[in-house]
C-alpha cells in the first residue's frame, strides 16, 4: 500500500453568481423564516414550512439546481447548491431540502425525467426511503418486499428524514437491487411523523403494504442510492458549515454585549481563544465543504474521499459550534425562548444524519488505504 | 438540657433516639406533629444548638440518627424538595439570624412543612451575582422591593425566599447589597415556570413588584447583603462536590448498559471513546472519594470545584456518545411539550432528554469558567483577572 | 453482562510515614541529583546514578519497601514504594528502581529468598528480562530458549528498562512457563545499552548465547510475571504523578516570574484556564495513582483494573504536563540547559512502557466487561 | 531599459531569459559570476525594480522565469540557506533603504555570496519583541550596541544580520527602537551555537559587546525601527501560511507509512486516532489551498494564523502517535550529541527526533498562543487584551 495521489483540488472560492444567490436566500429565509418564527413552529403540527419551501423553490428555484436546463432545472451545479445549504443550516429552517438534494441526485442518474422535473420545479417532493442515520459507503438497507409477483410493496423504513411533507418516496427493493417508486398519499402507505430531537427536522416512519409501485428500469440501486447519498454527505457539510457560522456570529456578538465584572465577557481571554479555535474549525470546515462540493458537482472521483472527509469534519465542528455558543451564551441560552437550542438540536442530530463522523472515518480509512 | 450540659456523643444519642421512638410512634403519630416533636427533641439536625432542633453535637453523629429513624419508620422532611432551605437557608438563618428569627423560620423549615427557594441570579447578574440590580428601598420600617430574578428551583413550591438586593446603588457593587427573607405569598410576587431546552420548565422567574418586606425580615446589616450570600453559596458548594459514587454511576451508567446490550452498534472508534470516558469517570469518581476521604479528615482541599468541572463534562460528554450509539433512537425525542417535572430523576430519563439537561451542569452553581478562575486563583495562586468595577459606584457600571 | 460491582476504595490519603518517606527522599535526591547533575549526566557514558542508588538503597531501604522484615525487607507495602516513585519521578532521577520494584514483585511470588533479600537491600541489581513496552494483560513474549537439554540458555530481549547496571536477569523462557535466573555479567551474556529516548532511563539489548542459568522451581511463569507487571504499572503511575505535579508546579513558578506586555505570564486568563485543567487532570491521576498503589498494597482482586485504569490515565496527564510546560515556557523550555526537556522525555517515554495507555483502555474493557 | 518603459510581460521576460541564457553558458560560466550576471540582468527577481535585481514586472511572473533557469541548468542562489535574507532582509532593504544601501546589500544577498541572519529575539523579549534591551549607543556618526540575542538561524553562516535595538530606555517600548544591518564579521560580535532538545543546535545567541556600526548601517529613522520590524516579520507570516500540498504531506506522510508497513503495530484504538488526524491534515491542507486561492485572488484573508496554528499542533500529534506506533523503537533515539545541522529535512530524520523538533513549531515565528489572540482580536474583533506596557517609559517596565 502506498500514499494516495494527490486529486486536483479545483476552485474552493465563491463565485459571484454564489453570491448572489446567497444574497437572494439569505434575504427570503431572513423575512420569512427568523428564528423566532422557526421555534414557534415547533410547537405546531406543521412542522414544515411548506410556505417558505414553496417559495425557494418556486422563486429561487433551490430544487433544480443541480438539474440540467434540457432536464428542468436551473442548469447550475451541486456547488451553488452547497451554498443554499449553508444559508438554510444558518436558519435552521425547517424545509425538506436535505431529502430534496437525494432524491434529486438520485433521479438524475435514471431516466424517470417526468417525476425529476417535477421535484426541480417544486411542484412536487420526493424522497429517498432510507432511514436518516445510514450512511454511504456500507450497504443499502433493503426493509421493503414485493408482495407475490406483483407491483405491490410491504415492508417498513423507519426515521426516515423530510419524508413530512413528500409527495412521491423512492423505495429500495428486493436483494436483486431494484428501486420503486410509491405515491407518498397513495393506498398501502402509512407514514407516522414522530417528535424529533431536532424539532425543524422530524423522522417518519414509513409503512408499506400492499402499496403500487413503479419499479424504476435500468440503474444499479446499490450504485446509485450509495453516490445520492455520497452527494447529500456533501451538502449536508455545507449546511453543518452555515450553522457553525452562525453560531460564531451570535456568540461573538453576544459576548460584545454582554457585561460581567466590568468589562465585557469578548474581553476574557480564555474565551477569546476558545472563540479562535472554533473561528479556526470553521475555517477548515469551509474548505472540506467547498472540496467536497466541487467534486460532487465535476463528478470526480474524489468524491467518495471528499465527502467523507467533509462529514467526519463538519459534523463535529457543527456540534462544537453549538456546545460553545449554549455555553458561552450561560443560562439564557438554556432557555426555551433563546435560538441556541434550535440549533445545538440541529447540530447534534445532523452529526448523526447521513452516518455519523465515526462511520465517515471509518470508510475513509478503507479508500485512503489504512487498513484495520 | 440546660446549656451547660456537654453535648451527647453518638451513645447518648442512640438512646435518645430510643427513647423518642418509643414514646412517638411513627406508625401511630401524624407525620407533621411526629417531626415537629423530633425537631423539639433536638434530633433533627444534632449538631444545631439546643432549642433549634439540635443538641450541639458533632456535626458527623447526624447520619446515624438519621438512619434509626428511617429503620422504624419515621416520616420524612420532604428533603428533596427542600435541598435550598435545608442545604442553603438553614445555615445562613443560623449564622446571620437573630433568636426571634431562628425560632420563626428554623421548625417548620426542617419540618418539611416550609419549602424554601433562593432567589439570587438576575437576568443580569448570573457569574457576576454581585451585580443584581433587584432594588429594596426603605419605606417607614420596613423595604420595598422591585426586580426580576431568574433560574429560582421551586419557588412554585416555597413559602419563603431568601434574596439579595440592592439598597444602595451609589456605593460600590458588592457594599451596596442586603439580605432578605421575602414571603413567597406576599402580594407583587409572581411566579412563572421558566422552560428550558428540554421543554420542560424546571426552574422559574419570579418577578417582584412593589413587594413589601418587614423589617425583622433581613438576615445580617444593611449593606452586609453579599457577605452573607457568600456564606449561603459556600455550604452550595460544599452540596455540591465530594460524596461516595459507585463504579459506572452518573451519564456513564446508562452508556454502558446501552453497549452491553446492543451489540450491533459497537464500532472500534466508538469502543475507544467509551472506554476513555470509562476511565475518567473512574478517575473522577476516585478522587471525589479521596475528597471526601480529606474533608472526613479534616483537610478541607479545594478539589470539589475541579470535581464539579469534571463531571458536568462527562455527563455532556456520556450523554452525547449514548445518542451516537442509538443511532436513530438517539435522533427521536420522547416530547418537547412543556411539562413542570416534580423530582429530578436523570437515570429513568430519555437519552435525548440527558443530553439536552446536561448542557446546564457546566453552567448551573457556578459556571465552568469562573471555577477554572476559582482554581488558578485560589489553587495556584496566580494573579486574578483585571477588573474595574469594584470601587466604581453600582449605578456607573456598564452593563 | 452488567455493570462492574464497587470494590472498597480504601486509604487514598498519605500517611504520617509516608509523608516522612517522602520528605528523606527528597532531601536525598534534591542535594544529590538536582536537575542540572541529571541533565550533566545523560551526556557522560555513566547513565545510571549508581551513587544515588546506593545511598536510596542503604540509607532509606527503597528496594525493600514492600518486602517482609522476615525476608531482609522494611515490612512496609507498595503504598510506601509508590510515595517514593512519586518523589523519583519529580526528579527524573536516573536510578534503577522501576525495574526493581517489577523484579522484587516477581521475586515475592518465588522461593528466591536468598536473591529477594539481596535486591532489597540494595546489594544486588535484578530486572525482569522483557521489552520495555509489554504491558500486563497480553501474554509474557518468551524470546529465549534452553540450549539443547542443558541449563544453558539462547535468545534475544531487546529494550530492557533498567538493565544497564543489573547484577540479575529473570528470564521467561520456554513456552511452559519457566522462569530462569541468569547473572548479568556472566559468561553467554551481551549487553548493548543504547541511546534512548528517555536519556535519564536507557533501553539495553540483552543477548544470551550459552548463558548458565537457573531455573526459578514453582509458579506460573505467565501469571507471575503477569502479576509483577501490573504492580509496577501501578508504582509507574505514581512516577508520572510526581512528574505531573513537577511540571505544574515550575510552569506555575516561571508563569508568576515572566512578564510579557507588562504583565506577569501568569495573568493571563487562557493560562490560567489550561493550568486549572492540568491541575484537575493531575488531582485524579493522584486518586487513580493511590488506588492503584493500595490495591498492590492490600493484594486486592481488583489490582487489574486500578492498574489499567492508573496507566490509562496517568500516562496522558504526564505528557499533558511535560508538553504543556514545554509549551508555556516558550524558547526557553525548548533548549537544552533548561529541564523541560528531561520531563518530557521521561513523559513520553513512560506512555509507552510497561505499556500505552491504548492497551490499558484495551485490556480495561475486557476487564469489566464492555465488549468489542 | 529605460524607467519610462513599460514592464516586461510572460512572454517578454521568456525571451530575455532566452537571450540572457543564449550570452551566459550555465555549464561554462563560473556560478557566482553567472549569478551576479542574472542579477544584473534583471532576472534575479523580476518584480523588483530595474538596477536591483530586476524588471518592475508583475510577482506573479517569477516562477516561469525560475523554471527556465533551472531546466537549462542554471546555479541556484543558495535559498534554502539563506531564507531570512531573500524572504525578510532583502524586502526591508527594498522598503525602508536609500539607494546606496539597496546598491550596497542587494546583490550579493540576491547571489547568496552573503547569508543574512535576523537578530530580534532576546532571552527578555520573545512574544513582547518590543521589549528588546539590546542597546544601541550614539558614538559620533556611528553607534555602539550592546546586548544579547537569541534563536539566530544561520547566525554561524552570516556575513549581515538585520537588528532590533533600543536607542531610547526613556520612550514608551514601541518608540525608542532602531533597526540596523551588523556586519557580523565585526569585532564584538560572538555567535554561539544553542543546543536545543533534539541535541542539536540549530540556533545560536548572538553576544554583541561594545560592536560598532556605522550612521550609514540603520534602516529607517531613529526611533521608527518597531514600524521597520514588522514589515520584516509580516514578510515571514506570508512565508509561513499558504501554499498547496500534496495529500498526506507533512508529519502524517510517515505516520500513515509507518501503519502500512507495520500491521502488527495496528490496534482499533490507534487507528480511530490515525483517522482523526488524517481527516484534520486534510483539512488543514485544503485550508491552506483555499488560503493560497484567496491571495491569488487578491483577497488576501487572516486565515494564515489559523494555518500555522493547526500545522503546529498536528505535526505534534502526528510525530507523538507515531512513536506510539513504533513501540520499542519509539524509545530510541540515534543520537544526543551536540552537532550542526546544515539544513532541515524533517521527513529523513527519526521519529523521536521529530517529535521533540516539532514542539518548537506552536512557539516559532509567533506563538499559538499570540496568534489565537491575533485571531480573537484582528479577525473576530475582540476587545485587545488589557496591557500597561503601551505608554510607560520602557526602563520603567517591570521585567
Amino acid at each position: 500500500m502506498t500514499a494516495p495521489a494527490t486529486p486536483t483540488t479545483g476552485d474552493l472560492l465563491y463565485s459571484d453568481v454564489e453570491d448572489d444567490l446567497r444574497a437572494s436566500v439569505r434575504a427570503l429565509v431572513d423575512k420569512q423564516a427568523p428564528w423566532d418564527a422557526v421555534l414557534a413552529r415547533t410547537d405546531t403540527d406543521e412542522a414544515v414550512d411548506t410556505d417558505l419551501w414553496k417559495r425557494l423553490t418556486g422563486e429561487i428555484g433551490v430544487a433544480g439546481l443541480a438539474v440540467p436546463e434540457d432536464r428542468g432545472g436551473a442548469g447550475a451545479t451541486w456547488r451553488e447548491a452547497a451554498v443554499v445549504a449553508e444559508e438554510l443550516g444558518r436558519a435552521v429552517a425547517p424545509v425538506p431540502y436535505l431529502g430534496t438534494v437525494v432524491a434529486t441526485a438520485l433521479l438524475l442518474g435514471t431516466g424517470e425525467d417526468e417525476l425529476l422535473a417535477a421535484v426541480a420545479a417544486g411542484e412536487r417532493a420526493a424522497v429517498l426511503a432510507v432511514g436518516a442515520t445510514h450512511g454511504a459507503g456500507s450497504p443499502v438497507p433493503v426493509t421493503v418486499q414485493r408482495q407475490g409477483a406483483g407491483d405491490l410493496l410491504a415492508g417498513t423504513v423507519t426515521a426516515v428524514v423530510d419524508a413530512v411533507t413528500s409527495d412521491v418516496l423512492l423505495v429500495p427493493v428486493d436483494a436483486a437491487g431494484g428501486l420503486a417508486v410509491v405515491e407518498a398519499d397513495g393506498d398501502g402507505v402509512t407514514r407516522t411523523t414522530s417528535e424529533s430531537l431536532d424539532m425543524t427536522r422530524r423522522l417518519t416512519d414509513i409503512t408499506l403494504d400492499g402499496a403500487p409501485a413503479r419499479i424504476v428500469e435500468g440503474g444499479d440501486m446499490g450504485r446509485d442510492v450509495d453516490r445520492a447519498l455520497r452527494i447529500g454527505a456533501a451538502i449536508l457539510a455545507s449546511e453543518q458549515l452555515g450553522l457553525a457560522e452562525r453560531c460564531l456570529a451570535d456568540t461573538v456578538e453576544y459576548l460584545r454585549t454582554r457585561h460581567q465584572f466590568g468589562r465585557a465577557l469578548a474581553s476574557y481571554q480564555a474565551l477569546k481563544h476558545r472563540l479562535a479555535d472554533l473561528w479556526v474549525a470553521i475555517t477548515q470546515a469551509r474548505a472540506t465543504a467547498r472540496y467536497a462540493a466541487r467534486c460532487a458537482a465535476d463528478d470526480s472521483p474524489d468524491l467518495p474521499v471528499a465527502a467523507a472527509v467533509a462529514q467526519a469534519h463538519c459534523s463535529e465542528v457543527a456540534l462544537l459550534a453549538a456546545e460553545e455558543a449554549l455555553q458561552l451564551h450561560g443560562g439564557i441560552g438554556f432557555t426555551w425562548e433563546h435560538p441556541a437550542h434550535l440549533f445545538l438540536k440541529r447540530a447534534r442530530a445532523d452529526a448523526l444524519i447521513l452516518g455519523s463522523a465515526d462511520h465517515h472515518r471509518t470508510v475513509l480509512g478503507d479508500l485512503v488505504g489504512l487498513p484495520r | 438540657m440546660t446549656a451547660t450540659d456537654s453535648p451527647p456523643d453518638a451513645t447518648a444519642l442512640a438512646s435518645r433516639v430510643e427513647e423518642f421512638l418509643a414514646e412517638h410512634d411513627p406508625s401511630t403519630t401524624e407525620p407533621a406533629e411526629f417531626l415537629r416533636e423530633r425537631f423539639a427533641a433536638g434530633l433533627a439536625w444534632v449538631h444545631y444548638p439546643a432549642g433549634l432542633g439540635g443538641l450541639g453535637a458533632e456535626n458527623g453523629l447526624q447520619a446515624a440518627v438519621d438512619q434509626a429513624f428511617a429503620e422504624a419508620g419515621a416520616p420524612e422532611n420532604r428533603p428533596r424538595l427542600n435541598v435550598i432551605g435545608l442545604g442553603m437557608a438553614a445555615p445562613t438563618i443560623l449564622r446571620f439570624g437573630d433568636e426571634a428569627q431562628q425560632q420563626r423560620w428554623l421548625p417548620s423549615l426542617w419540618t418539611g412543612e416550609d419549602i424554601w427557594c433562593q432567589l439570587f441570579s438576575e437576568p443580569g447578574a448570573g457569574s457576576d451575582l454581585a451585580g443584581v440590580g433587584t432594588s429594596a428601598v426603605r419605606d417607614g420600617e420596613g423595604w420595598v422591593l422591585n426586580g426580576q430574578k431568574v433560574w429560582t428551583s421551586m419557588a412554585h413550591h416555597a413559602r419563603w425566599g431568601i434574596l439579595l438586593a440592592r439598597t444602595d446603588p451609589e456605593a460600590p457593587k458588592h457594599r451596596g447589597l442586603s439580605y432578605f427573607v421575602v414571603d413567597m405569598t406576599a402580594p407583587g410576587v409572581e411566579v412563572r415556570g421558566l422552560r428550558q431546552i428540554t421543554g420542560e420548565a424546571e426552574f422559574n422567574e419570579v418577578f417582584l413588584t412593589d413587594v413589601r418586606v418587614p423589617a425583622d425580615q433581613r438576615l445580617g446589616e444593611v449593606g452586609q447583603g453579599w457577605a452573607v450570600a457568600q456564606y449561603t453559596l459556600m455550604n452550595e458548594r460544599v452540596a455540591i462536590g465530594g460524596g461516595t459514587l459507585p463504579r459506572e454511576s452518573g451519564a456513564v451508567g446508562p452508556l454502558t448498559a446501552r453497549w452491553r446490550e446492543h451489540p450491533e452498534a459497537r464500532t472500534p472508534g466508538l469502543r475507544d471513546r467509551l472506554l476513555r470516558l470509562w476511565v475518567q469517570t473512574e478517575a473522577a469518581r476516585l478522587t471525589a472519594e479521596r475528597l471526601g476521604q480529606q474533608q472526613a479528615a479534616g483537610q478541607p482541599g479545594p478539589e470539589g470545584s475541579g470535581v464539579k468541572i469534571t463531571f458536568a463534562r462527562l455527563n455532556q460528554e456520556c450523554s452525547s456518545l449514548e445518542l451516537e450509539l442509538r443511532g436513530e433512537d438517539g435522533l427521536r425525542y420522547p416530547d418537547y411539550t412543556e411539562r413542570r417535572p416534580e423530582v429530578e430523576d436523570y437515570a429513568s430519563r430519555d437519552a435525548g432528554w440527558r443530553y439536552l439537561r446536561f448542557r446546564a451542569n457546566s453552567i448551573e452553581g457556578g459556571t465552568s469558567e469562573i471555577l477554572r478562575n476559582v482554581v488558578a486563583e485560589r489553587v495556584l495562586g496566580l494573579p486574578a483577572e483585571a477588573r474595574a468595577d469594584k470601587d466604581v459606584p453600582w449605578k456607573d457600571l456598564p452593563r
